[in-house]
């Protein structure tokens, strides 16, 4: 009983986190409920004992990910004020639509069931299981190449991230200390003859 | 698609040997991440060093590809993660040469451009390396991270140049609409995965059979709309338009060509091959969404000024078309579609080849206007983008004829024959506004612009691309049997 | 007979014509004259041995193909030829004219740029007259029919330049297809119960065709005979100028005069009576074609004569006459009087050949004048002319003796003696018509050659009478104008001439009905100055002399007092007015509502351009979905994955 | 006779040709003129063997070659010529050489790409009526689309962009449905000749759809009523060349459509749908000619005349199921397609000859307007004697090959019924209206203005082409029996196919 | 007991109001990118539940690669923002207008 009624109490703050934050007129609050859905899906994740993941994703998500927005958030310098107006005049068309696919989907896994068994519950586990092993195990044998693959990946948005926002400024004044160096008595003046300058 | 299923060495232990099959995705990691170093340390200094390692290294790949890679069964890799057969041999093989030529046809446009830094090739090769994940993917999962890395690279790709002002707003819009695509993906996968308990193609081929339940049609319908995204097909088009014209000329050269094989390597495994059992619900969901690519693409075609725009709504129309090869559900349709791929790409190669070439120094020379009077100014290339326009119209004796007619043929052949004369119908409609660049260059004056100055090399090279576009129009056998044979 | 000699009598003329027309630079005018009159001489003369062979040396008709053509389907259409008596006879006439004509027209045409092509033309036409005549299917005598109108059409326009001639070509060849349409139908109609062109077996096969009935409207049949002859007979009414199709042969006065008299009134308009002449097997099945004949006859023969009489223009005044006179010979086809019909068209063809000639000559030395009214008293100054030409008129009001007489009068009695429906209207008609062809002839003789001189300035300066080369065919044709009829009619009309060359019916046969009285051509000419039609063709030429000579101020009068009646004649009853008006107005309306209204508005305008416009619209339209905004991007995505989802979830 | 490859020949040597006049370029026009016209006088040299060597009474094919071209799809490069198709090659072959000339110094602009054009167009067209192989056939249907596209385009008038694009899109239009039919052909016979099309049983529905679609695809081309807007428009924008070969070759590739396609493989939807095109082809001709009477522009009237002519030529290959119906029997159908065949070739050579005829004003004046001209038979005598031979002609006068067709057509269309030929035979009054009117209006009357005054007699050239068509129209119109030999046994073969029921017997 | 059919309505829940933030918000482009974490989120929830359901760990080893690609996908998607936010001066999702039609 207590699970169920964790989860319905995790359920509620997600939810209502979520919404915050689509409708938070800062971003940094949305960042922050944001923040909160993280947190509370890890509770409910570790409620079904997928810990593993759990854990991972508030270090991935909440330690790494959303720091970085946090910091990009900063870090634009956003007009706040501009961006504070809000939804719309179609949102109530994005909401029936929303509804819509929850209704959908939601509609199906209630009365269609999907074909499968919904109201079951997880898979009982043994003591001594151990989530963490479990898929360390299965990540190294089985799951070698996709592994490979996600280096590659991260590899691609190492170089990319650089690749697009690392900057040399133009027009940024530099000492170029060989040239200095380099330099001629003759070339240091040079006369330009112009003409007069007309009168306009 | 069936064959003999060789159990994967991974588990009996791994020798080097054994993963041979795998040599054009090693290659390729290898060389980008080679590249990437030599880049680092000595990549300023030179100019076109990476460029030529990275036609290196595509040849290289395409040797061991050649050498290791060919093969006429179908081989399993890495827990059946992996499929080799001969499909996977040819469309990486074709990636190879596609992203040479893109390669060939860029570096000009680079250079004057001053976006030629190593990370543009990296990204290049990760791009392809993605593709080939994708091609021979034989699981969810692979599948995934296929798509994800090519698509990672492309957005960051699109960016690349900084200067552009509209690259960032393409590729921000790129982005946000692919992954959302790759969310609804995930979510499609995950049900796909909870309704049987799988995430082998192999095996979800074979265990969906039963029937179609809620579930499995929701999953269906997710992972059906990610595809449709990819490909670029109506309504999950919209990023084209915005992305082809706001990308540099080379990379919407990219993805206009290379990551159109990846789509279609994705459709064919994912939906052909994993969703074999269940093709009812695929097919009727794939017709839909042709249907409307080749409606609004042929349609709002019609009205653009810009050509890169317009080979946008061209490449939308023309996901319909393959689309429609996959809608028949039948081998030959797949043949057709993969016939109609390749010939795409390749016309493609040399449509964009033109306007690389044709573009200057802060001049990208990529409305349509801006052909006007080509034929009086330089003939040859006038001539060759009348044949790429023909073929891409569809009509013989080039080979974007024999692309259109093999899908009808299958579309008959699997009784939509409203459906294929709709097509054909559609495509008189297509047919305008590549007839308008045809018009524009040999109808209209030439004004004040001027002969275009371009390098003999080019030239030879987009010459060879138009010539094999008339020559496998003139004699399409061969390429319509490869098709054949390597979707038996 | 030898079929080399039969098909050298047209090919002669053509090679002749093809030298003069494409050559005429190189052999010069002498060189075109000669080579043409020495090719229509021959034809003449050869024309003159094949009627003796029939006639002296009684060899049978010669009815045999001298060139395959082309073969359809089973169906022969070839050049061949039947020359019997009859077409024998229209060899001799036609070749005969052609060549005074030919003659006449070196001192016509002495001025005239166009002199070698002249001759090109006029030998051509020559040729298809031949050929026209000489046929023995429909085919060629299609090609015949056909080929005279075009050179008639040419040569009517010989002056090109003049607005009037061109306009009087293409009306007349226009008018002629109106009559061809039909013509075609006919022919068509012929193969349908046939299945063959040739005369032979069409003519075998009548009787049997005369059973069959063809249905045109749903429960309507026709008679399938009468419906062709009809439709052969269209074509004769607009070649032998018919009402109402007869609008172009006045108008042909255009051409020059020596085609006056050639086409327009001695061979190709007669081509309508020689081929319904030589249809007699097939016409004679038909009553009601031969009542339609006769009806068209002759209200052509009274209505057109009435035209001549208000006309000053010379060669319209005798034009017109050529209309009346062509109306008699059609009435009488209609009352199935086929000899009697080519015995007039044969004095005819003299006469008026004659007459045009003259008038000809008159304008000639009138210095190209053809008001009549500014003539007068042209005899003294030239005499030839004027003889001649009096032996012309006299033998088209059929005095009696000249050539005119005989056959007229036999036509008259022809018709009075016919049952046929629409006979007694044709009797009144041609009575009636003997004191108007009086009238309107003379009334032109001596307005032109009697009375004071009313030459104007020019004209007075100018004046000079032709030589002999053109007076001598006038007197070449005054001879047989006197006396052919007086030497012919016994052996044409009642020796049984044309024997099998004319079909008609025990029970049709008015010739030999009147036949039976007749009693040499002395005392049919003597019977002819009792009272009848002699008399009112004497009456005829008094009248003239009272209105023309004696009280030229009565015209006048007369015009007032019958002012609708002359208003009337002098728009030609509106037919002109009607034609240019109404029917061409209409077909230039019709194609102006078609082009503009149907192709250009409705399927150009609404389906063609509209569907292209309506592609740019949409175009626009999902132009305009593409809004730039991602999140409209989105929201389409999930718009269409929603849809995706409801379709197949819930099947909406 | 076999083992000559003579059609490959006159196929592939004028698009040789005009590949090499494309290579030779611009820079050396006259070059390139000369490697035209050698080219195409070869093409008509390369025709000779094929007549001499043709065999009369046969309705089998001849000449043929046959190898295997897509072995993914059965197609074949499969040709043939029977006594149909070879009188329109010899018509290509001998058309293009007039064209070739006549634009000889006349074009100017891009001259070596112009002929180029044309040749690689003979080659198609030769290449459309010489296939067995439905695949090839639509192939080279398609394909000439593109230099005609270039022709309008480039050296048209000043809407030569619309006149083009609406040919393009039109006959595009039109033929792609075709292509769908074709292959649906193909599914169930199980490759692409055209002689297992024939023999094919089909249903009625199926032969419905697809007499439906290859309708469309040919009546575009012919054109019938009510598809024809683009060939007016076409014609009046393209260059003299074009506008030539437009009227004498591509139109005839609609009617051999039907004679080749539509007739023997959809006999029974023919049957059925018979009354459909035969009511076509006469508002065609009826309703066209009265257009053609109020145009003012001389090439849009020549082009109006074309469509009604080209309806007695639908007209007579569809009667046969009314003449069967009408009379019981088949006798005179073959009079009907004869004409059909008959209008063509004239059709061919006297449309291109009038179109020749206006090229030669318009390179003078510069203008079509009928209301610019007149008598120019004045200072023309030359030009006037064969531009009036040619109108005569055209209004199918005897002894011109303009009058058989015509004729044979409303002899067959009587036997159909009396109404039937009482509407075709009314061109013979409206179409001498209209070409006589125009003759009247241009060529004869007084000098009109000063510029006809100035006008300058035909030259050398421009009396060779214009000669030899005219020797041609007359030759054919007197002698016309070689042409109705070499065609009859086909034409009766075609006919046996077309009476011979295709619904499988169930 | 919390079944799979609470985790999945959860998930549709939490799928439907991502994409209702994505469409529903024309200023800030990072707000979508936060949506798009919320929609990897509710695709996550469903494998781990399915994972668990099932009894294998398939599901979760997808999960631990999608987490390693959003990541991957932040960092790339940030920086295109910043690249964006260089060149425009503002993050505005309405001024994302200049391809179009």
């Amino acid at each position: 009983m207590l699970p169920l009624i964790l989860f319905y109490v995790f359920g509620t703050i997600l939810v209502a986190a979520a919404l915050a934050v689509i409708v938070a007129r800062n971003p940094v609050y949305s960042a922050l409920c944001l923040v909160l859905c993280f947190v509370t899906s890890a509770g409910l994740w570790l409620l079904i004992e997928a810990e593993f993941l759990a854990i991972v994703l508030v270090l991935v998500y909440v330690g790494a990910v959303m720091v970085l927005f946090l910091f990009v958030v900063m870090m634009l310098d956003i007009n706040l004020e501009e961006l504070r107006s809000g939804f719309t005049r179609f949102a109530w068309l994005g909401w029936i639509t929303a509804g819509v696919i929850v209704f959908e989907v939601a509609g199906v896994v209630v009365t269609r069931k999907l074909g499968l068994d919904v109201m079951r519950g997880p898979v009982p586990l043994l003591s001594s299981y151990s989530n963490t092993q479990e898929l360390g195990a299965l990540l190294y044998s089985k799951y070698a190449y996709p592994f490979e693959i996600a280096a590659m990946l991260l590899l691609v948005a190492i170089v990319a991230a650089i690749a697009l926002t690392l900057r040399h400024r133009r027009g940024l004044k530099v000492q170029n200390i060989s040239r200095q160096v380099a330099a001629r008595a003759s070339e240091r003046v040079r006369l330009v003859k112009m003409d007069a300058e007309r009168r306009e | 698609m069936t064959g003999a299923i060789v159990v994967s060495p991974l588990v009996t232990g791994m020798s080097l040997s054994s993963l041979l099959p795998a040599i054009p995705e090693i290659s390729l990691a290898i060389s980008a991440c080679l590249i990437l170093l030599v880049d680092v340390y000595f990549g300023a200094g030179r100019r076109g060093l990476t460029a030529t390692l990275t036609m290196l290294a595509l040849l290289v790949g395409a040797m061991l590809t050649m050498q290791y890679g060919m093969r006429m069964d179908r081989i399993l890799l890495f827990h059946s993660l992996y499929v080799a057969d001969p499909l996977a041999a040819f469309l990486k093989l074709a990636g190879y040469i596609a992203m040479a030529t893109a390669l060939f046809y860029s570096q000009d446009y680079l250079h004057t451009r001053g976006i030629h830094g190593g990370e543009y090739y990296v990204l290049c090769l990760t791009a392809l390396l993605g593709i080939f994940v994708l091609i021979s993917a034989n699981s969810l999962l692979t599948v995934y991270l296929g798509i994800e890395l090519l698509s990672l690279s492309l957005y960051a790709l699109v960016a690349f140049d900084r200067e552009s002002g509209i690259a960032a707003e393409a590729a921000i819009k790129y982005f946000v609409l692919g992954a959302i695509a790759s969310g609804a993906l995930l979510y499609g996968m995950s049900m796909l995965y909870g309704m049987t308990g799988t995430l082998d193609l192999d095996q979800l081929g074979t265990t969906v059979r039963h029937g179609p339940d809620a579930g499995l049609i929701i999953g269906i319908a997710f992972v059906v709309a990610a595809v449709a995204f990819k490909l670029g097909a109506v309504p999950f088009h919209m990023w084209v338009p915005d992305v082809y014209q706001g990308a540099p000329t080379s990379v919407t050269l990219y993805i206009a060509t290379v990551s159109n094989l990846g789509s279609f390597a994705l459709i064919l495994r994912l939906l052909a091959h994993g969703l074999a059992g269940l093709p009812q619900i695929w097919t009727q969901m794939l017709i839909a969404v042709a249907v409307l690519s080749l409606l609004i693409g042929n349609l709002t075609a019609i009205a653009q000024t810009n050509l890169k725009r317009m080979l946008a709504y061209s490449a939308i129309a023309n996901a319909g078309f393959v689309l429609l090869g996959f809608a028949t559900g039948q081998i030959a349709g797949y043949q057709a579609a993969l016939n109609f791929t390749i010939a795409y790409v390749l016309t493609t190669l040399a449509a964009f080849g033109m306007i690389l070439m044709l573009s200057r120094s802060g001049f990208e020379h990529d409305e349509i206007a801006d052909f006007k009077g080509l034929s009086s100014r330089d003939p040859l290339l006038a001539a060759l983008m009348l044949v790429l326009m023909f073929s891409t119209a569809g009509v013989p004796p080039f080979i974007g004829f024999w692309a259109k007619l093999w899908i009808i043929q299958a579309l008959l052949g699997s009784g939509h024959v409203w459906l294929a004369t709709f097509a054909v119908l559609i495509s008189v409609v297509g047919a305008f506004y590549y007839l308008r660049v045809v018009w524009y260059m040999y109808f209209e004056d030439a004004g004040e612009r001027e002969r275009p100055d371009t390098r003999p090399r080019m030239r030879l090279i987009l010459l060879l691309n138009t010539a094999a576009v008339t020559v496998m129009g003139l004699l399409p056998n061969a390429l319509l049997s490869i098709c054949e044979r390597v979707i038996p | 007979m030898n079929p080399h000699l039969l098909l050298a009598i047209p090919v002669l003329p053509l090679l002749a014509a093809l030298l003069a027309g494409l050559a005429g630079k190189a052999i010069g005018r002498a060189g075109a004259a000669a080579v043409t009159i020495g090719a229509v001489a021959a034809s003449c003369v050869l024309s003159c041995v094949v009627l003796e062979q029939l006639l002296v040396e009684h060899v049978p008709a010669f009815d045999g193909t001298v060139y395959g053509w082309l073969v359809s389907d089973g169906v022969r259409m070839q050049v061949g030829f039947l020359v019997d008596h009859l077409s024998a006879l229209m060899m001799v006439v036609v070749t005969f004219v052609s060549l005074c004509v030919h003659v006449y027209t070196i001192g016509y045409m002495h001025d005239d740029p166009g002199f070698q092509r002249f001759f090109s033309y006029i030998s051509l036409f020559t040729f298809s007259m031949l050929m026209l005549v000489m046929s023995n299917n429909f085919m060629q005598l299609f090609f015949g029919w056909e080929a005279v109108g075009v050179v008639s059409y040419l040569l009517i326009g010989f002056w090109y330049t003049r607005p009037s001639a061109v306009f009087a070509n293409l009306k007349a060849f226009l008018v002629n297809r109106v009559g061809d349409f039909g013509f075609v139908l006919g022919i068509a109609g012929v193969l349908y119960y046939t299945g063959s062109l040739d005369y032979r077996d069409a003519f075998a096969a009548a009787p049997d065709i005369a059973a069959k009935s063809m249905t045109l409207f749903q429960g309507h049949g026709w008679s399938a005979l009468t419906l062709i002859c009809i439709c052969l007979f269209i074509g004769a009414m607009g070649k032998s100028a018919q009402m109402p199709l007869h609008v172009w042969l006045p108008d042909s006065m255009e051409g020059p005069t020596p085609i006056s008299a050639l086409i327009h009134a001695a061979t190709m308009v007669t081509a309508g009576i020689f081929m319904v002449a030589r249809m007699s097997p097939l016409f004679e099945y038909s009553d009601a074609a031969l009542s339609f004949v006769l009806v068209i006859g002759a209200t052509t023969a009274l209505f057109m004569g009435f035209l001549g009489i208000v006309n000053d223009d010379i060669k319209r005044v005798i034009a017109y006459s050529t209309l009346s006179q062509l109306g008699y010979m059609t009435v009488a086809l209609g009352v199935s009087g086929y000899s009697v019909a080519i015995f007039h068209l044969m004095t005819h063809a003299f006469f008026k050949a004659l007459l045009f000639l003259a008038a000809g000559a008159v304008i000639i030395a009138m210095h190209h004048e053809q008001d009549m009214r500014k003539m007068g008293g042209l005899r003294r100054r030239m005499p030839v002319t004027y003889w001649t030409s009096m032996i012309g008129a006299l033998a088209l009001i059929g005095t009696p003796f000249f050539s005119g007489f005989y056959s007229k009068d036999a036509l008259i009695e022809a018709v009075h003696a016919s049952t046929r429906y629409g006979a007694g209207y044709a009797y009144l008609c041609v009575l009636a018509g003997v004191f108007v062809t009086a009238l309107y002839t003379f009334r032109m003789m001596f307005l032109t050659f009697h009375g004071e001189e009313r030459l104007d300035h020019h004209a007075q300066e100018h004046f000079h009478d032709v030589g002999w080369d053109m007076k001598a065919p006038l007197v070449a044709l005054a001879i047989p104008s006197l006396i052919i009829g007086y030497l012919t009619v016994q052996p044409i009309l009642f020796g049984g001439y044309f024997g099998e060359a004319i079909k008609v019916l025990q029970a049709h046969d008015v010739v030999g009905e009147i036949g039976r009285e007749f009693h040499g051509p002395a005392a049919f000419a003597l019977h002819g100055l009792l009272p009848g039609p002699a008399w009112l063709a004497a009456l005829g030429v008094y009248t003239a002399w009272l209105f023309v000579l004696k009280h030229p101020e009565w015209g006048a009068d007369v015009r007032r007092r019958a002012g609708w009646f002359y208003r009337l004649l002098v728009n030609k009853y509106y037919f002109d007015w009607f034609n240019e008006n109404v029917l061409a107005r209409i077909g230039r309306g019709l194609g102006i509502v078609l082009w503009r209204g149907g192709d250009q508005a409705l399927i150009d305008g609404a389906v063609v351009n509209g569907s292209a416009r309506m592609v740019g619209w949409l175009a626009g339209v999902t132009r305009r979905l593409q809004s730039g905004f991602l999140y409209s991007y989105a929201f389409w995505m999930i718009i269409g994955l929603a849809a995706l989802l409801g379709w197949f979830l819930y099947g909406i | 006779m076999q083992g000559h490859d003579w059609l490959s020949v006159v196929i592939w040597l004028p698009v040789a040709g005009g590949l090499l006049t494309l290579a030779i370029g611009d820079r050396r026009a006259q070059a390139a003129r000369w490697a035209a016209l050698l080219t195409s006088l070869a093409t008509l040299a390369a025709c000779v063997p094929l007549c001499t060597g043709f065999v009369n009474g046969t309705a089998a094919f001849q000449f043929i070659e046959r190898v295997p071209w897509i072995a993914a799809l059965h197609a074949q490069y499969y040709l043939g010529v029977d006594g149909i198709s070879l009188p329109l090659i010899v018509l290509t072959a001998f058309m293009t050489v007039p064209v070739i000339i006549a634009g000889w110094n006349v074009v100017e602009k891009r001259p070596a790409q112009y002929f180029a054009a044309f040749l690689v167009m003979e080659g198609l067209m030769i290449g459309v009526f010489a296939s067995l192989d439905a695949l090839l056939f639509y192939f080279f249907w398609e394909a000439m689309l593109i230099p005609m596209f270039v022709i309008i385009g480039i050296w048209g008038g000043p809407r030569r962009v619309y006149a083009t694009l609406k040919f393009f899109l039109y006959t595009f239009l039109g033929s792609v449905l075709m292509l769908v039919a074709l292959i649906y052909l193909y599914l169930k016979a199980g490759d692409y000749s055209l002689a297992s099309m024939q023999r094919l049983p089909l249903s009625l529905v199926e032969q419905r759809w697809i007499f439906l679609a290859f309708l469309l695809a040919f009546a575009v081309k012919v054109p019938m009523w009510p598809v024809h807007t683009w060939l007016p428009d076409a014609h009046v924008e393209a260059p003299t060349g074009g506008s030539v070969i437009l009227a004498a070759i591509m139109l005839k590739m609609g009617g051999y459509g039907l004679l080749r396609f539509s007739l023997p493989i959809t006999p029974d939807a023919s049957h059925e749908l018979d009354w459909l095109i035969v009511a076509l082809s006469l508002i065609a001709i009826v309703y066209i000619a009265f257009v053609a009477l109020v145009q003012q522009d001389m090439k849009k009237l020549v082009a109006y005349s074309s469509i009604a002519h080209m309806g007695f030529v639908t007209l007579g290959a569809f009667l046969v199921f009314f003449i069967l119906s009408a009379t019981g029997q088949v006798k005179g159908a073959v009079n009907g397609l004869d004409g059909a065949m008959v209008q063509m070739i004239s059709h061919g050579l006297i449309s291109g000859a009038l179109f020749l005829c206006i090229g030669v004003l318009y390179d003078r004046m510069h203008t079509r307007d009928i209301s610019a001209y007149g008598g120019v038979v004045n200072v023309m005598p030359k030009f006037g004697a064969l531009f009036v031979l040619f109108a005569l002609a055209n209004s199918g006068l005897p002894g011109t090959s303009g009058f058989i067709g015509e004729f044979l057509v409303i002899l067959a269309s009587f036997k159909a019924s009396f109404w039937f030929a009482l509407l075709a035979a009314s061109i013979l009054v409206v179409g001498a209206a209209y070409n006589l009117w125009l003759i009247k209006r241009v060529v004869f009357g007084p000098v009109a203005n000063d510029k006809v005054a100035q006008l300058q007699d035909l030259n050398g050239r421009e009396f060779l082409v214009l000669g030899v068509l005219a020797v041609s129209v007359v030759l054919l119109g007197v002698w016309p029996a070689p042409l109705l030999d070499m065609m009859e046994a086909s034409v009766q073969h075609l006919l046996q196919q077309v009476v011979t029921s295709k619904i499988p017997v169930i | 007991m919390i079944t799979l059919g609470h985790m999945l309505t959860l998930s549709a829940v939490l799928f439907a109001i991502s994409v209702a933030g994505i469409f529903l918000n024309r200023k800030n482009v990072l707000l979508l990118l936060m949506c798009i974490e919320l929609l990897l989120l509710a695709a996550n929830f469903n494998f781990v539940a399915f994972s668990r359901y099932l009894g294998q760990l398939d599901g979760q080893i997808f999960v631990f690669f999608v987490l390693t690609v959003a990541a991957a996908e932040s960092a790339i998607g940030l920086a295109i923002l910043v690249v964006l936010f260089r060149e425009r001066r503002s993050i505005n999702v309405e001024e994302l207008n200049r391809l179009q039609g």
